[in-house]
């Protein structure tokens, strides 16, 4: 199990290394990056920002969390935090299983949790020089409504 | 105790972290109240989600000397 | 839209590189990897032998039509034929798009039919030096039962 | 009219490729007929699935000179 928040630049593929194992015939890696529009909004850029080390504890809770749930063999997350630009990669989550349905829906299951549990924020900056940050989930809290 | 501001709240809050020291026995609630109150903090949530010692908590949660609460704007990673 | 048979190694990650455009902010990579067991069963390797002229255009088929069905950017698959050690990719599939949900229901799908459709078939060689073709799907065909 | 054979079909068959004359109008079923009565090749599926010209085709399709038909065991790709 690797988790990372990282100010670096991400590449995808040393996340899908980190799974990689003679065990599994399927390995699916999701990567999300800053696309140039947002609801038809020109988009430049994403600053990225985290409360990094509760970011980590709670990915690596997902990650044990979704390995127990699902039959697979390891997963690697790795998020981007700072500036980044049009094409770059923010997220990238790799899953190795034996089977591939499992390691589908372990993918799935971790980039939905990451976007609703997950204390990472973005501000997104548009061509016009405009900048904001984007409305989000309000957390799971124990004992909220 | 230190509460921590991240994102849009930093914004509002105009501060990264502010120092309160409260009596025994408050409760997360009332460290909301408390920051609630200085200038341009009461656009905060009056209930906003927050991590105590960077797990979620309730806002009834009581607080000790030296715990971390982090104010979580709505989360959007990804 | 790039859809191959192939007898060189595969790396995945030029099947991503063909998808990737700044109008999408997801790409989903699926790779299928040669097993070191097959229900309990040790495997040394595979030999893949398709018939590769109806293969390729069984492929743009697929890739055709998941790409009218899904609101996506662009998919490439590859798939390898030859001998193959345990390790080694067999199938990558990559899939572009704006927004995660039809990446990961595209990648699904093609993989999915890829499997039930494409001329393909695979020859198991086990540690004990036994081989044997692997049971398939008896593909859909026009009329038939 | 050419007959192609892969996998587990071509070690049935014991060839790669075989070139049968039927008369005009015939139909895959009676090309398979032909096939399946070569030795060895009786243990081939009486109604198997077939690609005609690369395209998946029914067992009564009528055949063309200079058609191509692939004999196509249950494919097992991925």
């Amino acid at each position: 199990m690797f988790c990372r928040i990282t100010s670096e630049p991400i590449d995808p593929h040393e996340a899908a290394q980190h799974v990689r194992s003679d065990a599994d015939g399927a390995v699916v890696l999701f990567s999300g990056v800053v696309r140039n529009h947002d609801r038809d909004r020109p988009v430049v850029g994403i600053r990225y920002e985290a409360y990094e080390e509760m970011a980590t504890q709670a990915l690596r809770v997902i990650c044990e969390e979704v390995a127990s749930e699902y039959p697979i063999g390891d997963i690697a997350v790795v998020h981007r935090v700072g500036d980044l630009s049009v094409g770059d990669v923010s997220v990238a989550i790799a899953v190795a299983a034996p089977h591939r349905d499992a390691a589908y829906k372990a993918s799935r299951e971790v980039i939905e949790r990451l976007k609703r549990e997950v204390p990472i924020w973005k501000r997104e900056r548009y061509v016009d020089g405009d900048e904001e940050w984007l409305d989000g989930t309000i957390p799971g809290v124990p004992g909220g409504s | 105790m230190t509460s921590l501001f991240f994102a849009s709240y930093r914004d509002l809050v105009g501060a990264e972290e502010i120092v309160l020291d409260l009596p025994e026995g408050s409760t997360v609630s009332q460290l909301v109240e408390q920051v609630r109150s200085r200038p341009g903090a009461d656009a905060l949530p009056e209930a906003p989600a927050v991590a105590v010692n960077r797990e979620y908590a309730s806002i009834d949660t009581v607080l000790s000397d030296g715990d971390e609460v982090a104010f979580i704007p709505p989360v959007a990673g990804g």
